[in-house]
């Protein structure tokens, strides 16, 4: 496969006392989708949010391109090419879908000091763009507030496949959604990554993970577990990695299996 | 018969003192037969004193009635009114010479810069060397002024003699105390009005200096004028509210009516009520005096 | 996501809602009512005390640009999701430099204009930086500036000139190309031709007879105007303005998407200084004088006008033009009251049931914009 | 199986213009898990705040014992033996967690009006319950913001649990788990249900319901598809009743079926 | 759930934190220190001034009691996630009601205290009920009443009595039990005791030579203890004060597992007007006369020592203990500044300061128990 367009090396996070990521090390490629498995509190969203901009990593060092990069804020790492959909959505209920939809991008025409929005354009774009995910809106004017959850998860990840991230991170998109939002959810995940795009994909869900993974990456404990190829690894041996293993074997034994 | 003239203050709705030119206003105008509205700008401030003034005038009253707080801010409102033919009389604060270069047809009050002085002299006669002034409205323009005239009758600059009271009751107390405590020297205290001299004659009783420090105050009220009684507090300067209510009420009817007017300004005050002559004021302080 | 067929088709669980009802569903329906009321209102009490002939007209017209002023500010500051108690204390503080410099310290009028607007400008822009660095609300740091700036007003006015009022700025102002910016009056000829052809009053007698009773729009009006359609540009037009509205809406998720939200609330509490900053110049430069005690409690009239004008007081949704709507009412309410001689201690009480009336009807408009209940 | 504990019958619910839940029927047996499917928006919540006294249902009727009942807030509901814990998880992140656990019922000493909160019996009880559901705290007054996701949801499951429910709703609480969370508040359910507890439990996963389910009731747009006993029902025919059945083929076939 | 062996283990992901660090992690702690910052520094400043004599000590004692009266009110009802903006007017109306109905009507005192307090607990409750029925901040709801009450109350004084400051309360309260309650001093016999005893100072001139400078603790201050005890008695020992919490924590949730939120929240804005009507009876019953201006901006002041004595604006954090200790810190800055003859202008400067600064300081503290950053 190609080189990586993103990589993490050694990457630890501290927030006061909390030891969040001790020393995690993570690439992606183009047109592949590399997920992130782990318990919860494992340290997945903090890690994405430090690739992101968010946060600022505490001791080591990211790639872009081979080059190395220090983000600021997440306007340097949108720049850079990395969008994301952040499991609390970054959505602003009382706002339409349209400028919800361009936030922090929004399309202008006119001349400096004259300059405005280009709502016309942006609306079409987005109901355009929407309809594409499945969604037909009521109008580009709808407020977000009014939408279901489904709906949100797609208007968040249609902006960002919009917007040609050359990395596109998915934190937990299908946790709060129903069989056919999540069947949604990954058969666009399959979509952008053929497109060529890097797509880290976070869940708690083996099973969706297998549906759309080409690697696995475990962390536990603020520490990686190691990486696993696509076919290497089967899903009972996912779920063991990922809760350390332990003393899943009872429950299983009682539940049946079905975990 | 019945005309509109209005009563314009630059006193909050909270302030006390104008009631005594509410009731004269009330008592003046039904013996005239007119009506006449008391206004004021509800916080105090001046700007929107102006517009009130703007507002009667383009209401097209038959007269105004307005206290010169500020010369520089009513200016322009007044000489609009008077171009537009309102006669208009000035009370209260300012001067004579503010009043006859705004073209009012005569002024009604008290200079506070002037009252403050002269009762600053009186407290100098009586050995007054170190004071505080316990002003309680400190915003207000014309408290600065009393204050800084009572200390040019002095003869001392004005510094942090001049305390910013606050209008609570047991602040003022308390803040008072703390300032003889801290100052044991002052011999001199200087009220603006009821809602500072009150608090003030309990702060000096409390310290047991009822008598031992020169106490003068500008107003009236019950409490006051039983504490002059009682030799706590010295002079009340009494600016006789109730004529700056009631003359401009009459002298306007009759100018509107008859065109007939008094040719001079009159000075209601700075009147010195003491002991001598408290009975005369005590039934009525507050209401009427 | 209940639909993949292309045609939208309505949904079987909605109950049908009227269009025109829903046409009206925007912000500013609150205040646009509540001015059509105000004016029909005044007009059957106050109709004939002239109130509505064209000086009564520019009396709430000017006490409502007032208001309009420093609304504005308000308004933006309040979509971005902040508020700011010092506004009354900095049109105090702004005036009072403002007279310092020019007539104590001898400086132009323009040059102490310029370092006026620099200088309150900066204190809103501390006042933003602490609300951002912080992470305090911004109910109680513009609430510490409310009293360090009313304090350094009194204290410096005191300290140099004892008196709590500074006059003589009209003279410094004379011929001040700057000062006459903000204190002068245009469309003076107009009302003159105006007057001649007899559609507005004239002065009757006096010396100034035969002039029409109004000059000229005051300059204050003029910038209420300027501003309102400045921020109702800024607001629903440009990139900006939807950042405004990210801004307050919710401030993490903003930040996500690149938005600069410190930029923007920082930016909009300068903004508000600014608005402060012009409330104070056109009233010095129209009265000739400042005080310490100009601009008490008047952050709580911007803000009442931010919220009839159907603002919502935790941000993220309002309109500029309903803070001026808002601002109108505000002003006619407060006027009409005194040209229909009521009594003038009720004046508040008035007020208080107003802005709770307008508040409820506008929280139920919301509630059917957002389909909360 | 026993007689119902809890009956709805006929449950319609309007918020406005939108009609939430559209005639829904459904009822819990003493010791037995009912679990409740359904799409995003298909109602669940609704109809389960319903049960729990936050909405007044706009039409039909409530039975618990065979006896009508009105609740007129989730007070009554507690009262009629009625626990649930939210998908949002009704905990107060500034408070203690033994404070949270109590919340609403505290329990008291002394006599009126000098009772106070008997703190100490209060912790110690948290303390041992929570331990009975394998966490050990740092102490009963650690505040619950400090918690991570898992952990604060199973204050909310201890916390219902004893209160001694006859009824038990957990309104998704897997969703936000990781493996090893999950596998231990599906034990959870298990052990509750064999105290003789009903059980209502919303899922959007098959699969974790399948492993506690005795019954599984499907909703959809804000109607019932049918309840289905245990066993007589498999993981992809209820998958397809939550879907409606059609395009699902599709995205099976392109990802595996691994959804 | 990282552990399901019995034994606590310290987690290999937490760095360690210092006990004596984690005892000091309480709401509180900010009033404390400042508490002792402002006697350390007056101390300093103004030691030899008389504030630390005995007479001195009342002085600020009783600036702080009235103080401390109206903050444990404000300061339940912030941690219960509203706040109070009428409080001040509350204190107006009150003392003019309390006034009209004994002077004017001719009410025996204890009949018009009953009553006054009675009425006042009602307009609460309606703050409380208008604020929950309507969903809108109880900053709005409770600015209009700010309005409502003040209007009200001027209106009122001068219908009845055509004054704003109404006397003649002392006459009429002589001898009443009631009044006595709030207007009394008790432990006088003490203080003569220990005057002649030579413990505390004695009039040396004037015409009280002789006796001991403080004659009894006032009333007020009994209140302002008693008040504070139960306040915090109430928050942490019982189940009501859990209530409280969880209220201003997050209604929602509260309401969820069948905390009664509506009633904690109006109970609560019934408890500010109770504390508002302690205040003002004990200064009517005090200074023998009630006046429309009385209690301006007490709100403002009333929420400035609730959060410096460490509570959230927001609700959910706070304590009686520290509300106390801010009302502390609030009334002896300002009679210090007397008693070290600071430029009293610049008073509002310091309490701005002192504002800012313990609020930084408290969200400081706050962050460490919570952990958030
Ligand atoms: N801002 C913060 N301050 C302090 N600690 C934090 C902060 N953010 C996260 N943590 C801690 O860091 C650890 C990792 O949290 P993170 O949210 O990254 O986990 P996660 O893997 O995304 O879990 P989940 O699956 O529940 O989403 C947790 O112990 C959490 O408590
Ligand atoms: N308070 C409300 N006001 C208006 N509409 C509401 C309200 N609560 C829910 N709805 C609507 O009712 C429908 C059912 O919502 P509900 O939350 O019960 O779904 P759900 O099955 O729990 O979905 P999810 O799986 O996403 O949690 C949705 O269309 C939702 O938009
Ligand atoms: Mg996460
Ligand atoms: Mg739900």
């Amino acid at each position: 496969m190609s080189a990586a367009i993103l990589e993490m090396k050694n990457i630890t996070k501290h927030f006061g006392p909390v030891i969040a990521l001790n020393g995690v090390s993570f690439d992606v490629r183009a047109g592949e989708c590399h997920c992130l498995l782990g318990d919860n509190g494992a340290g997945k969203s903090t890690f994405i949010k430090t690739m992101s901009g968010v946060y600022r990593p505490t001791e080591g060092q990211m790639l872009v391109d081979g080059q190395t990069v220090a983000f600021a804020s997440p306007r340097d790492a949108m720049a850079a090419g990395i969008a994301t959909v952040y499991q609390d959505l970054a959505m602003i209920p009382l706002m339409s879908v349209s400028r919800n939809f361009w936030m922090g991008r929004e399309p202008e025409k006119g001349i400096w000091p004259f300059r405005t929005m280009n709502s016309k354009f942006a609306d079409d774009i987005t109901v355009a763009e929407m309809r594409k995910m499945g969604i037909n809106l009521r109008g580009p004017d709808q407020a977000v507030g009014t939408l279901s959850g489904g709906e949100r998860q797609t208007v968040a990840i249609a902006r960002a496949v919009y917007f040609g991230a050359k990395v596109l991170i998915l934190d937990e998109p299908t946790s709060a959604l129903g069989v056919r939002q999540t069947a949604n959810v990954l058969s666009t995940v399959d979509r952008v990554r053929k497109q060529g795009i890097g797509v880290v994909f976070i869940t708690h869900n083996v099973r969706h993970a297998l549906a759309v993974g080409d690697r696995f990456t475990v962390l536990n404990r603020g520490q990686t577990l190691g990486t696993a190829e696509r076919g290497a690894v089967d899903a009972s041996a996912l779920q063991d990695l990922m809760a350390g293993g332990q003393e899943l074997a009872t429950l299983e034994s009682s539940l049946g299996g079905t975990v | 018969e019945g005309e509109q003239f209005v009563w314009i203050s630059h006193g909050p709705d909270s302030d006390s003192w104008f009631n005594v030119i509410k009731n004269a206003i009330k008592i003046t105008s039904e013996q005239m037969g007119v009506t006449t509205e008391y206004r004021n700008p509800p916080t105090g401030d001046l700007a929107d004193m102006a517009r009130l003034v703007q507002q009667a005038s383009a209401a097209g009253v038959d007269g105004i009635i307005v206290t010169i707080a500020d010369y520089n801010v009513l200016e322009g409102p007044i000489k609009d009114a008077i171009a537009k033919g309102i006669p208009v009389i000035t009370v209260n604060s300012g001067t004579i010479e503010e009043s006859q270069k705004l073209g009012a047809m005569m002024h009604v009050g008290q200079p506070e810069y002037e009252a403050g002085l002269g009762a600053g002299k009186r407290a100098k006669e009586a050995g007054v060397t170190s004071f505080v002034c316990v002003n309680h409205y400190i915003t207000n323009p014309q408290s600065v002024e009393r204050c800084r005239g009572y200390a040019d009758g002095i003869g001392v600059e004005l510094g942090n003699q001049m305390i910013d009271s606050g209008m609570d009751p047991s602040e003022v107390q308390n803040k008072v105390k703390a300032y003889l405590t801290a100052n044991p020297e002052t011999n001199g205290i200087l009220t603006l009005g009821p809602n500072s001299a009150e608090p003030s004659i309990r702060a000096v009783k409390d310290m047991g200096l009822d008598g031992q420090i020169y106490f003068g105050t500008f107003d009236l009220s019950a409490e006051i004028s039983a504490a002059i009684k009682d030799g706590t507090i010295n002079f009340a300067i009494d600016q006789q509210p109730f004529l700056q209510g009631s003359i401009p009420v009459q002298v306007l009817t009759n100018f509107v009516r008859y065109g007939v007017a008094p040719t001079n300004s009159i000075l209601t005050g700075p009147g010195f009520v003491t002991k001598d002559n408290i009975e005369l004021v005590e039934k009525l302080a507050g209401e009427y005096r | 996501m209940s639909e993949t067929t292309t045609a939208p088709r309505p949904d079987e669980r909605m109950k049908q809602v009227a269009p025109w009802r829903r046409a009206l569903i925007r912000p500013e329906l609150g205040g646009i009512c509540g001015t059509i009321l105000v004016f029909l209102l005044f007009g059957a009490i106050a109709g004939d005390s002239g109130m509505f002939a064209a000086e009564g007209v520019l009396n709430w017209t000017v006490v409502s640009a007032q208001f309009m002023v420093i609304a504005v500010g308000a308004c933006l500051l309040m979509i971005a999701g902040e508020f700011d108690l010092s506004v009354g204390s900095m049109i105090g503080f702004a005036g009072v430099m403002m007279a310092i410099l020019s007539v104590q310290m001898g400086w132009p009028m323009w040059a102490a204009i310029t370092a006026t607007f620099a200088f309150c400008i900066l204190l809103g822009a501390i006042n933003g930086w602490l609300v951002i660095r912080t992470g305090l609300p911004s109910f109680i740091v513009t609430l510490a500036f409310l009293y360090i700036l009313r304090g350094l007003t009194i204290w410096g006015s005191v300290y140099f000139t004892r008196q709590t009022i500074i006059g003589g700025v009209a003279e410094r102002a004379q011929g001040d190309w700057l000062a006459a910016l903000f204190g002068g009056k245009i469309l003076g000829g107009l009302f003159t031709w105006m007057g001649d052809a007899g559609w507005i009053a004239t002065f009757t007698k006096g010396n100034r007879a035969g002039q029409p009773v109004i000059d000229g729009v005051p300059m204050l009006v003029v910038w209420a105007i300027g501003l309102a359609i400045f921020g109702h540009w800024l607001l629903t037009r440009t990139k900006f303005g939807n950042w405004v509205f990210a801004a307050g809406g919710d401030a993490q998720a903003a930040r996500y998407v690149g938005v600069p939200v410190n930029r923007v609330k920082i930016l909009m509490f300068m903004f508000s200084a600014f608005c402060a900053c012009v409330f104070a110049s056109c009233q010095v430069m129209e009265f000739g004088s400042a005080a310490a005690d100009r601009g008490l409690l008047k952050e709580f009239e911007a803000i009442i006008c931010v919220v009839i004008g159907g603002a919502l007081l935790t941000g993220g949704y309002g309109s500029v033009i309903g803070a001026a709507l808002g601002a109108i009412i505000f002003g006619v309410v407060q006027q009409g009251l005194f040209f229909a001689n009521a009594e003038s201690s009720l004046f508040r009480v008035f007020l208080g049931m107003i802005l709770l009336i307008a508040v409820i009807m506008n929280t139920y408009i919301r509630r059917i914009i957002t389909g909360e209940r």
